[in-house]
C-alpha cells in the first residue's frame, strides 16, 4: 500500500515519547536545555508522525505491526480510525503538559526522573490506544500503572505515598481481573484483532455465561481506571500529585485508558449485536449512570479545588460509557467525542487549578475571592472549562452532551436524558459557586502563598500559554464541530466504519 | 513379596525402632548434639533397613547367601555421605558453641555488673 | 558434554582448593564455561530430542543413568547464567563484603550439584545430589559469620532429617521393586500401602527440604542470615532442586488415584503458602525476609500448579509450573542482589533504610521493582507468562471461578510487599544517606536478572513450546 | 441567510427569514442599542464598569444570535450566552439584595436550561436528526416535549407561576440592564415559545385553552401584586408579569390554525411592550437617583399610557386586535368567547390602576430624593444624554403604531368612537377609583406590604442542599490489627527445628491413614 516504513509507524510513534524518556533518566539534574529539547523533539516528532498516521487513516488505511509475544496472541499495533482519536488526543495534551510541566516544576528537585516517568506514561498511553488486541491492550494497561505510579508519589509526602498505595492497590487489582477476563475470554476465542462487530459472536450460544463472567471481569478491570461506581475510590485521593500529573491522569492516561478500553471492548470486541444477546449493555449503562449522579453528587461536599475537580472526572468519564453502553450511533458518536473533549475540559481545570496553587499558594475553594482579577486568563479558562463540564453552548461539552442526549432518545433510554439533565443541574451546582467567588466576590486579605512568577503576566507564561491553548480548543472544538478536523467528524467516521461492518 | 522369616522379621523391628527413636530424639532433644547423634541413629536404622531388604531379595534366588550387589553399594555410598554430614555438622556446632560463648560473655558481664 | 558440564565444576572446586588465590578467576570461568555448555546442550536437545548418557559404560541398572532432556536442560542453563550473574556479584563486591575464601570452591560445588540432580532420574543417584545440595547450601549460609550459624545450624539439621526421609522413601521403593530409576519403576508402579507410604515419606522429606507450607519455616531466618549472593543462589536455585525431584515423583511415578488424592492437598498449600508468605513478607520488618518470605509465596505457585496439574493434567499447567520456577530464580536472584546492595551501601537490615532508596541507589531500587513486576505477574515479564499459561490451562478446564480468583488474591498479595518497599523507595520526607557512594556495576548486576526476566517474555512462544513438549 | 453547517454544527445556519424573526430582530435590536447608549451615562460613575459592559455585550449578542438563529443549537447556544451573562448585569451592583436575587436568577436560569435541552432533545430526535426550524415545523409533538418547551423558555419569559425571579432580579440590576431583561430577553422565551411550536399540531390545540387562561390569570395576578409593592422597578416587573400574560394569549393562539391572523398582533404587542417597558425601566433608573425636571414626566407618562391603552396609542391598536382575536377563537365548551373578552377590559382596568398606583410609587420616590438633596439642581449634560435616549424610544412608540405595516391596520380600527370609549372607560373608572381609595383610605394591614418573597427562602434552601458542607461519609472501620497481629506472632512456635520435625511426622501419620 505505502513505503515499508509505513508499517513501522505505530511502533515509531510509541518510541518517539519512550526513547526520550529512557535518556531523560539517565540525565543530570542540571542538563535542563538538554532535557527540554529532547522532550520537545520527541513531541514534535509524535505529532510529526500522527499527522502523517492521521492522513493515511482518513483515506482509509489501517495500519499493522506486530511481533510475536504469546501462543495465539502477538503483540499487535493497529492503527485504525479509533485508535487514532486518543493518539491524536494524548499527543496533543502531552505537548500541553510538557511545557506545564516544565514551567511548574522549574527549580523543583527530581526533574529527570519525573520527566522520564512522564514520556512512559505517554508512551504507555499510546501504546495502549495503538494496540491491536487484548492481549497488547493488557501489557500497555499494566505499563500504564507503573509507569504513572511515581508520578502520583513524585512528591514523596506521607499523602502523597498513602494516594500512591491507593492507588496501586485499586489499579494493580483492576489489572489482574482484566488479566484474568482476559485470559477466560483468550481460552475461548483466543484474542485476535480487534475487529468492527466484534468477534466473540461464534460462541455466544454456546458459552454465554463463561463470556458474560468474562465481560464482568474486563469490565471491573477497565472500570478500576475508569473510575465506575465502587471503584473509583482512588482518584479522589490522587489529586495529591502535582498539577500536570493531575491534568494528565485525570484527562488523558489514566481514566481514560479505562474508558477507552471499554469502548475496544464493547465495539471491536463483543461488538453490538452480542452485548444484545448477551444482555450486557443494560446493567453497564446503569452503572455507569449511577456513576455519573454519584460522582457530582460528591463533587458538591468537596472544598478542595482539585478534590472537587476530581470527583467531576469520576462523573464526567462515565459520560463516556454510558455513551458506549446505549449501543446506538448517534451515543457513540457522543461517547467518544466526549473522550476528547472532556479530556481538553479537564486538563484545562487542571491547569488551572495548578496555576492557582502555584501562584497564589490557593488550594482551597473558599480561597479563591477574587482571584479573577488578580489572574484573568486564568479565570477566564477555567470559566470555559467549568461552562464546558456543565454543557453550556458553545463549549466543547456541549457538543457531547447533545449527541449523547440524542442517542439516548434514539436508543429509547429517556432515562438516561433525565439523568444527563440532572447531572447538567449537579455541574452547575458545584461549578458555578467557584466562578462566581472567582469573578464577583472581593478577594478577602491576602493570598495564602503569593509568588511573582512573572513580571507582565500574571503568572510564568509556560503556565499559562498551554492552559490557553486548551480553552481555546474548548471554544474551537464547541463552534467549529463539522469541521473536517474537528473530534466530531471524526467520532462520526468512526461510528461510521463500527456500524456498517456488514 | 516372599514370606518373612523370624530373624528378618525382627531385624525389620529393630531397624524401624531405631528409626523411631532416631525421630523422637530428633524431636525432642534440645541440645544440638543430641539431634546430631538422633539424625545418626535414624540413618543407622535406615542402613540396617536396606541391609535387611538386601538379604532378602537375594533370598529368594538360588544363591543363598549372596546380597544385592547393588544395595551394599547404595550403603556404602550412604556411610559416605552420613559420615560427612555428621563431620559438616559437628564442625558447625562447634562454630555455633563458639560463637554463643562469644556472644553470652560480655553479656553475663554485664549483668554482674552493678554487684561488683 | 553432559560430562563436562559434571566434570568442569568439579575439576575447578578441587583446583581452586590448590589455588585459592585464583579462586574467582576459576570460578568465573568455570561458570562461563557451563554456561555456553548448556546453551550448547540445550538447542542440541530442542532439536534432536532427550538424550541418555550412562556413567563409565556401566549396563543400565547399574550405572548411574543421566537424562537431558528440554527441561533439564533449560534448568541447567539457568543455574549457570545465575552462577555467573551472582559470580560477578560476589567478584565485584569482594573488597567490600569480605566474602570468606570458601565462597568460590563452595559455589561451584553448588553448581555441580545442582547440574547433577537436574540430570539424574535415578531415586538414589538424586538422593545424593540432594544431599550435597543441602551441605554445600548450609556451607554458603554460615559463610556469613557468627548470626548465620544459629539458622545454618538449624537449616542443616532439618535438611539431614528430610534427606533421611525421602533416603526411607527410596529404600522402601526398592524393597517393593528392586528398582531405582524412575523410568522402569514407573512401569512396574502400583499403588498400595507400600508405595503410599514410600511417596508419602519422600514428598515430605522434599518438602521440607524445598520448603513449602507448612515446612517453610526454616527458610527465612537461613536464606536472610545468608551473605546476599548466596542468598540469591539459595532462594533462586537451591530450593528449586527438591521441588524438581518432587514433580519427577508426582508426575512420573504416581498413579492417577494417587495423584487425584494429593492434589487437592497440594494445591491447598500453595495457596496457603501463597497467602501466609505473603502476608509475612507484607508485615515483616526486615528487608531480607521480606524477599525471604516472598520466596515462601512464590514457591506456593509452583506447589498450586502442581497441584492442579495432577487435578487437570494439563499441559499448559505444567508449563507454567516450570515458568514459575524460572521466572522466579532471575526475578529473585535480582530481588536479592538489590536489596542486598542497598543494605550493604545503605547500612541496616531494616526495610525502613530503603526510605529514599529511588533517589539515593535509582538502579538498584530500579532492579528491586523490576523483578518484582515479574513476581507479580505483570506484563510483560516471564512472571506473567507464567500466569497468563497457568490461567489459561484453568479456564480451558472449563467454569473454574475459585482458582482463578484465588490466584488474583494472592497475586494481590505479592503485589502488596513488592510495592511496600518501592513506595518506601519514594519516600522523600527523611531518605537514608548512604554510608559510601554507591556503587555501580553491583547495582548493574542486579538489574540484569531482572531484565533477563522481563525478556523471558519475548521468547515466550519457543518456551511454552519447549515445557509443553516436555509433558507430553 | 448564511449556512454555517460544513463550519459549525450540523444544520446550522443564521438568517432573518420570517417576518417573524426580523421584526423581532429590529426591535429588540435597537432597545439594545438605546440600552447602551442610555448605559453610556448611566453606568458612567458606577464600579465594575468593564464587567458591566463584558456581560452587557455579551447579553447582547446572545440576545441576537437566538433570534437569528435557524437551528436549534444556534438557537441554544444564543439563549444561554444571553440568560447566563445576564447573571452578571442581575448582580451587578454586589449587594445583598442584587447576591440574593442573582442567585435564584441564575438557578432557575439554568433549570430552564437544562429543560430545554431535554425538549430540544427530544424535539431533535422527534424530527431524525434535523436541527433547524423549518423541517421541525412538519414533525409531529408530543406532550413531555410540549411541557418542557413551556417550562424551559417560560422560565425565562416569566408568566405566572415562572414569573418569581423577575420581581426579584429586575429590581437589582442597573436600570438599562432591567430596560433590556423586560424588554428584550424575557421576549427571547416567548419567541422560543413561537419557533419551536408548530402551529396547528393537533396536541398543541389541546393546550391552547388551558395556556390562555394562565395568560388571563398571569395578566390579573401580576397587576394584584404589583399593587403590594412600593418599589417603582418592583412594580414594573410585576408589570411585565401580567404584560407577559397578555403575550401569552397571543402565543397559545398563534399556535391554533390561526396563526397567520395572530402573528402581526403579537410581534407588535411584543415589540411595543419592549419600548414602552425599556423606556419606564430607564425612567425608573434616573428617576430613582436625582431629583428630576418637571418635564420628565413625559417620559414616564408616554409610554405608560401606552401601555395602558390609552386610544391613539399602539396599546389600544394590540389590545384591539386581542380582542378580536379572542373573540374569534374557538374554545371548548367550558371557556366562554364573552367572558374571555370581558377579562380583558377588567385586565385593561387593572393594568390602568397598576400605573397609577406606580405614578405614585414614583412621586414618592422623587419627594423623598428632594427633601435629601433639596431641588432638581441644573441638568447636566447626562442627565440630557439620557433623556435623549428615552427620546428615541418614546418617539418610536408615538411613531409604531401609525407607520409600521402590522399595526397600522390595528390602529386605523380603533379611530371609531365606539372604539375609543371601550378603550378609556376602565382608565377612567381607575382613575376613580384610585381616588375614592385615597378617600377612604383603603388599605391592606401593613404587614402584607413589600414583602420578601419566599421564593428567596426557597432559592437559600436549595444552595443549602447543593452546597452541603457535610455529605455521608463511607464508615471507617476501626480495628486494632497490629495487637492481633502481635497476638498470632506469639503463637509461632519458637524452636523451628522440633516443630517442623513434629509437623512433618503428624502430616506423615495423618496422610498414611488418609490414603
Amino acid at each position: 500500500m505505502s513505503p515499508f516504513w509505513l508499517s513501522y509507524l505505530p511502533l515509531a510513534i510509541i518510541l518517539s515519547s519512550l526513547l526520550p524518556g529512557l535518556i531523560i533518566f539517565t540525565l543530570k539534574e542540571q542538563q535542563v536545555k538538554l532535557r527540554i529539547s529532547l522532550n520537545l523533539l520527541g513531541v514534535t516528532v509524535k505529532l510529526i508522525l500522527v499527522l502523517i498516521m492521521w492522513q493515511a487513516v482518513k483515506a482509509g488505511d489501517i495500519f499493522y505491526f506486530s511481533v510475536p509475544f504469546l501462543p495465539g496472541a502477538d503483540l499487535v499495533l493497529q492503527g485504525d480510525a479509533l485508535s487514532l482519536l486518543f493518539v491524536v488526543l494524548s499527543s496533543v495534551l502531552w505537548l500541553a503538559t510538557t511545557i506545564y510541566a516544565i514551567g511548574y516544576l522549574e527549580n523543583s528537585p527530581l526533574r529527570s526522573r519525573f520527566f522520564g516517568y512522564f514520556s512512559l506514561c505517554v508512551s504507555a498511553t499510546v501504546g495502549l490506544a495503538l494496540s491491536g488486541n487484548l492481549v497488547s491492550f493488557l501489557l500497555f494497561y499494566e505499563l500504564l500503572t507503573l509507569a504513572t505510579f511515581p508520578l502520583v508519589v513524585h512528591r514523596g509526602t506521607p499523602q502523597s505515598l498513602a494516594a500512591g498505595r491507593r492507588y496501586l492497590a485499586y489499579t494493580l487489582g483492576g489489572g489482574l481481573l482484566l488479566l484474568t477476563g482476559v485470559a477466560l475470554l483468550h481460552s475461548l476465542v483466543q484474542s485476535p484483532q480487534f475487529v468492527p462487530g466484534g468477534y466473540v459472536s461464534a460462541v455466544v450460544s454456546e458459552h454465554s455465561g463463561l463470556l458474560q463472567l468474562a465481560f464482568g471481569l474486563m469490565i471491573a478491570g477497565l472500570g478500576v481506571k475508569a473510575a465506575l461506581l465502587p471503584l473509583h475510590g482512588w482518584l479522589p485521593q490522587a489529586m495529591v500529585a502535582p498539577a500536570p500529573v493531575s491534568a494528565l491522569l485525570h484527562a488523558v492516561a489514566v481514566v481514560k485508558a479505562g474508558a477507552f478500553g471499554i469502548i475496544r471492548l464493547v465495539y471491536d470486541v463483543f461488538g453490538v449485536e452480542s452485548m444484545q444477546l448477551l444482555q450486557l449493555a443494560e446493567p453497564l449503562m446503569l452503572l455507569a449512570a449511577a456513576t455519573i449522579l454519584y460522582g457530582s453528587w460528591r463533587a458538591l461536599a468537596q472544598q478542595d479545588i482539585k478534590r472537587r475537580l476530581a470527583y467531576s472526572t469520576i462523573s464526567q468519564v462515565s459520560y463516556i460509557t454510558v455513551g458506549v453502553a446505549m449501543l446506538g450511533p448517534l451515543a457513540a458518536v457522543g461517547g467518544l467525542v466526549h473522550l476528547v473533549h472532556q479530556g481538553v475540559m479537564k486538563i484545562t481545570l487542571f491547569f488551572c487549578a495548578g496555576n492557582y496553587a502555584e501562584t497564589l499558594g490557593v488550594h482551597k475553594i473558599n480561597e479563591l475571592n477574587g482571584a479573577g482579577r488578580r489572574m484573568p486568563l486564568t479565570s477566564v479558562a477555567f470559566t470555559l472549562g467549568a461552562l464546558g463540564m456543565i454543557g453550556i453552548p458553545p463549549t466543547a461539552g456541549f457538543i457531547s452532551k447533545w449527541y449523547l442526549g440524542l442517542g439516548a432518545v434514539a436508543s429509547d433510554n429517556q432515562l438516561m436524558l433525565l439523568v444527563f439533565v440532572f447531572s447538567g443541574l449537579l455541574n452547575a451546582a458545584y461549578f458555578l459557586p467557584i466562578i462566581y467567588r472567582l469573578w464577583f466576590l472581593p478577594q478577602r486579605g491576602s493570598w495564602p502563598d503569593e509568588q511573582r512568577l512573572s513580571a507582565r503576566l500574571e503568572t510564568h507564561w509556560m503556565l499559562l500559554l498551554p492552559m490557553l491553548f486548551t480553552a481555546l480548543l474548548i471554544i474551537l472544538m464547541g463552534l467549529f464541530a463539522s469541521t473536517g478536523i474537528s473530534p466530531l467528524s471524526w467520532a462520526e467516521l468512526i461510528v461510521e466504519r463500527e456500524f456498517s461492518y456488514d | 513379596m516372599t514370606e518373612l522369616s523370624g530373624s528378618l522379621l525382627l531385624f525389620l523391628l529393630t531397624a524401624a525402632s531405631l528409626v523411631a527413636i532416631g525421630v523422637y530424639g530428633f524431636i525432642i532433644g534440645p541440645e544440638p548434639l543430641r539431634r546430631i547423634l538422633a539424625l545418626n541413629i535414624i540413618s543407622a536404622g535406615i542402613f540396617m533397613l536396606m541391609v535387611v531388604l538386601a538379604y532378602r531379595t537375594s533370598g529368594s534366588g538360588a544363591t543363598e547367601l549372596a546380597a544385592d550387589p547393588v544395595l551394599q553399594a547404595l550403603v556404602l555410598t550412604g556411610l559416605v555421605v552420613a559420615v560427612s554430614a555428621t563431620a559438616f555438622a559437628l564442625a558447625l556446632l562447634a562454630r555455633l558453641e563458639q560463637s554463643s560463648s562469644e556472644m553470652s560473655a560480655p553479656l553475663q558481664l554485664k549483668q554482674t555488673e552493678p554487684e561488683q | 558434554m553432559m560430562i563436562l558440564l559434571l566434570v568442569l565444576p568439579l575439576l575447578s572446586a578441587l583446583l581452586m582448593l590448590l589455588w585459592p588465590r585464583i579462586a574467582p578467576l576459576l570460578a568465573l570461568f568455570s561458570a562461563a564455561a557451563s554456561s555456553l555448555l548448556a546453551l550448547q546442550l540445550l538447542l542440541q536437545v530442542a532439536e534432536q530430542g532427550t538424550r541418555y548418557w550412562l556413567l563409565a559404560g556401566w549396563p543400565s541398572g547399574l550405572a548411574i543413568a543421566w537424562q537431558a532432556d528440554t527441561l533439564s536442560c533449560l534448568l541447567i542453563l539457568l543455574s549457570t547464567v545465575l552462577q555467573l550473574l551472582v559470580g560477578l556479584y560476589a567478584f565485584a563486591t569482594r573488597s567490600r563484603d569480605k566474602l570468606s575464601q570458601g565462597f568460590w570452591p563452595l559455589s561451584t560445588l553448588l553448581q555441580l550439584s545442582l547440574t547433577a540432580l537436574w540430570l539424574s532420574r535415578d531415586l538414589f543417584n538424586l538422593y545424593v545430589c540432594l544431599e550435597l545440595l543441602g551441605l554445600v547450601a548450609v556451607a554458603l549460609v554460615s559463610l556469613s559469620g557468627r548470626k548465620a550459624i544459629k539458622p545454618a545450624f538449624n537449616y542443616l539439621l532439618l535438611s539431614l532429617f528430610g534427606s533421611l526421609c525421602y533416603l526411607l522413601g527410596v529404600v522402601l521403593l526398592y524393597g517393593a521393586y528392586g528398582l531405582l530409576d524412575i523410568a522402569g519403576l514407573a512401569s512396574q508402579w502400583q499403588a498400595g500401602w507400600l508405595s503410599n507410604s514410600a511417596l508419602l515419606l519422600m514428598s515430605l522429606g522434599l518438602m521440607l527440604k524445598a520448603a513449602i507450607w507448612p515446612l517453610h519455616a526454616w527458610l527465612p531466618a537461613a536464606h536472610a542470615a545468608a551473605p546476599a549472593p548466596v542468598s540469591a543462589l539459595l532462594s533462586a536455585l537451591v530450593v528449586k532442586g527438591p521441588l524438581f525431584i518432587l514433580c519427577l515423583l508426582w508426575l512420573q511415578l504416581a498413579s492417577t488415584s494417587q495423584a487425584q488424592a494429593m492434589a487437592p492437598l497440594f494445591a491447598a498449600a500453595g495457596l496457603a503458602a501463597l497467602l501466609f508468605g505473603g502476608w509475612s513478607a507484607l508485615r515483616t520488618p526486615f528487608a531480607k525476609n521480606l524477599v525471604a518470605y516472598s520466596t515462601v509465596a512464590q514457591l506456593g505457585y509452583a506447589t498450586l500448579a502442581l497441584g492442579l496439574m495432577l487435578t487437570f493434567d494439563q499441559p499448559l499447567i505444567f508449563a507454567a509450573l516450570w515458568l514459575f520456577v524460572l521466572a522466579h530464580a532471575l526475578a529473585k536472584a535480582a530481588c536479592f542482589l538489590a536489596i542486598g546492595e542497598m543494605s550493604a551501601t545503605l547500612g541496616g537490615k531494616r526495610l525502613t533504610i530503603l526510605k529514599g532508596a529511588s533517589q539515593t541507589m535509582p538502579l538498584a531500587m530500579f532492579a528491586f521493582a523490576v523483578a518484582g513486576g515479574s513476581l507479580i505477574g505483570l506484563p510483560p515479564s516471564g512472571g506473567f507468562l507464567a500466569k497468563w499459561a497457568l490461567l489459561q490451562g484453568l479456564w480451558l478446564q472449563g467454569e473454574q471461578l475459585f482458582w482463578p480468583l484465588a490466584l488474583v488474591f494472592a497475586t494481590l498479595l505479592s503485589a502488596a510487599y513488592v510495592f511496600r518497599v518501592v513506595v518506601l523507595a519514594f519516600d522523600r520526607a527523611d531518605p537514608v544517606a548512604p554510608d559510601f557512594a554507591p556503587q555501580l556495576v553491583p547495582q548493574w548486576l542486579a538489574l540484569l536478572p531482572a531484565l533477563a526476566v522481563w525478556a523471558m517474555a519475548l521468547f515466550s512462544e519457543p518456551l511454552l513450546l519447549l515445557l509443553r513438549l516436555e509433558a507430553l | 441567510m448564511i449556512d454555517l453547517s460544513p463550519w459549525l454544527w450540523p444544520g446550522a445556519g443564521l438568517g432573518l427569514v420570517t417576518e417573524l424573526q426580523q421584526v423581532w430582530w429590529y426591535f429588540s435590536l435597537s432597545l439594545w442599542l438605546v440600552a447602551a447608549a442610555f448605559s453610556l451615562a448611566f453606568m458612567a460613575k458606577a464600579a465594575h464598569k468593564r464587567r458591566y459592559w463584558l456581560f452587557f455585550g455579551l447579553s447582547f449578542a446572545g440576545n441576537m444570535l437566538l433570534i437569528g438563529a435557524l437551528d436549534a443549537i444556534s438557537f441554544y447556544l444564543g439563549f444561554s450566552v444571553m440568560s447566563l451573562s445576564a447573571y452578571g448585569l442581575v448582580v451587578h451592583s454586589g449587594d445583598k439584595t442584587a447576591r440574593r436575587a442573582g442567585r435564584l436568577y441564575l438557578q432557575l436560569a439554568i433549570i430552564g436550561e437544562l429543560l430545554l435541552f431535554a425538549a430540544l432533545i427530544l424535539r431533535a430526535s422527534a424530527a431524525d436528526g434535523q436541527y433547524d426550524w423549518q423541517s421541525w415545523q412538519q414533525v409531529p409533538l408530543d406532550h413531555l416535549t410540549i411541557l418542557l418547551t413551556i417550562t424551559g423558555l417560560g422560565l425565562k419569559a416569566g408568566f405566572w407561576p415562572l414569573h418569581i425571579w423577575l420581581p426579584q432580579a429586575h429590581p437589582a440590576a442597573p436600570a438599562p440592564a432591567s430596560a433590556v431583561l423586560s424588554g428584550a430577553m424575557i421576549k427571547a422565551g416567548v419567541l422560543g415559545l413561537v419557533m419551536f411550536l408548530p402551529a396547528g399540531d393537533p396536541l398543541l390545540q389541546y393546550w391552547v385553552p388551558y395556556m390562555v387562561c394562565l395568560g388571563f390569570f398571569s395578566a390579573g395576578f401580576g397587576v394584584l401584586a404589583s399593587l403590594l409593592y412600593r418599589q417603582p422597578k418592583v412594580i414594573l416587573a410585576y408589570s411585565s408579569v401580567s404584560q407577559v400574560g397578555y403575550i401569552l394569549i397571543l402565543v397559545a393562539l398563534a399556535w391554533t390554525a390561526n396563526a397567520a391572523a395572530v402573528l402581526p398582533v403579537l410581534i407588535a404587542y411584543a415589540a411595543h411592550h419592549a419600548f414602552a417597558k425599556g423606556a419606564l425601566f430607564l425612567f425608573a433608573g434616573v428617576n430613582a437617583k436625582q431629583p428630576l425636571p418637571g418635564y420628565w414626566q413625559l417620559f414616564f407618562w408616554l409610554p405608560a399610557l401606552a401601555l395602558m391603552a390609552i386610544p391613539l396609542s399602539g396599546g389600544a391598536a394590540i389590545k384591539t386586535g386581542l380582542k378580536s382575536l379572542l373573540s374569534e377563537m374557538s374554545v371548548p365548551g367550558w371557556l366562554n368567547t364573552d367572558i374571555l373578552t370581558g377579562l380583558l377590559t377588567l385586565g385593561a382596568l387593572l393594568t390602568a390602576l397598576l400605573f397609577l398606583h406606580l405614578a405614585a410609587a414614583l412621586r414618592q420616590q422623587q419627594r423623598e430624593l428632594t427633601s435629601r438633596y433639596g431641588l432638581a439642581p441644573a441638568p447636566g449634560f447626562a442627565l440630557y444624554w439620557q433623556g435623549a435616549c428615552l427620546l428615541v424610544l418614546l418617539l418610536v412608540l408615538i411613531w409604531l403604531p401609525w407607520q409600521w405595516q402590522p399595526m397600522q391596520q390595528l390602529s386605523l380600527q380603533t379611530l371609531a368612537w365606539p372604539k375609543i370609549w371601550a378603550l378609556s372607560f376602565p382608565l377612567f373608572l381607575a382613575v376613580l377609583l384610585v381616588y375614592i381609595a385615597r378617600w377612604r383610605q383603603w388599605r391592606l394591614p401593613a404587614t402584607y406590604y413589600d414583602r420578601n418573597s419566599a421564593v428567596l427562602l426557597w432559592s437559600l434552601w436549595l444552595k443549602r442542599l447543593y452546597q452541603p458542607q457535610r455529605q455521608w461519609q463511607a464508615p471507617r472501620l476501626k480495628f486494632n490489627w497490629r495487637a492481633a497481629e502481635r497476638a498470632l506472632n506469639r503463637l509461632a512456635p519458637a524452636n523451628v527445628v522440633s516443630s517442623s520435625a513434629l509437623l512433618l511426622l503428624i502430616m506423615l501419620l495423618a496422610g498414611a491413614a488418609f490414603l
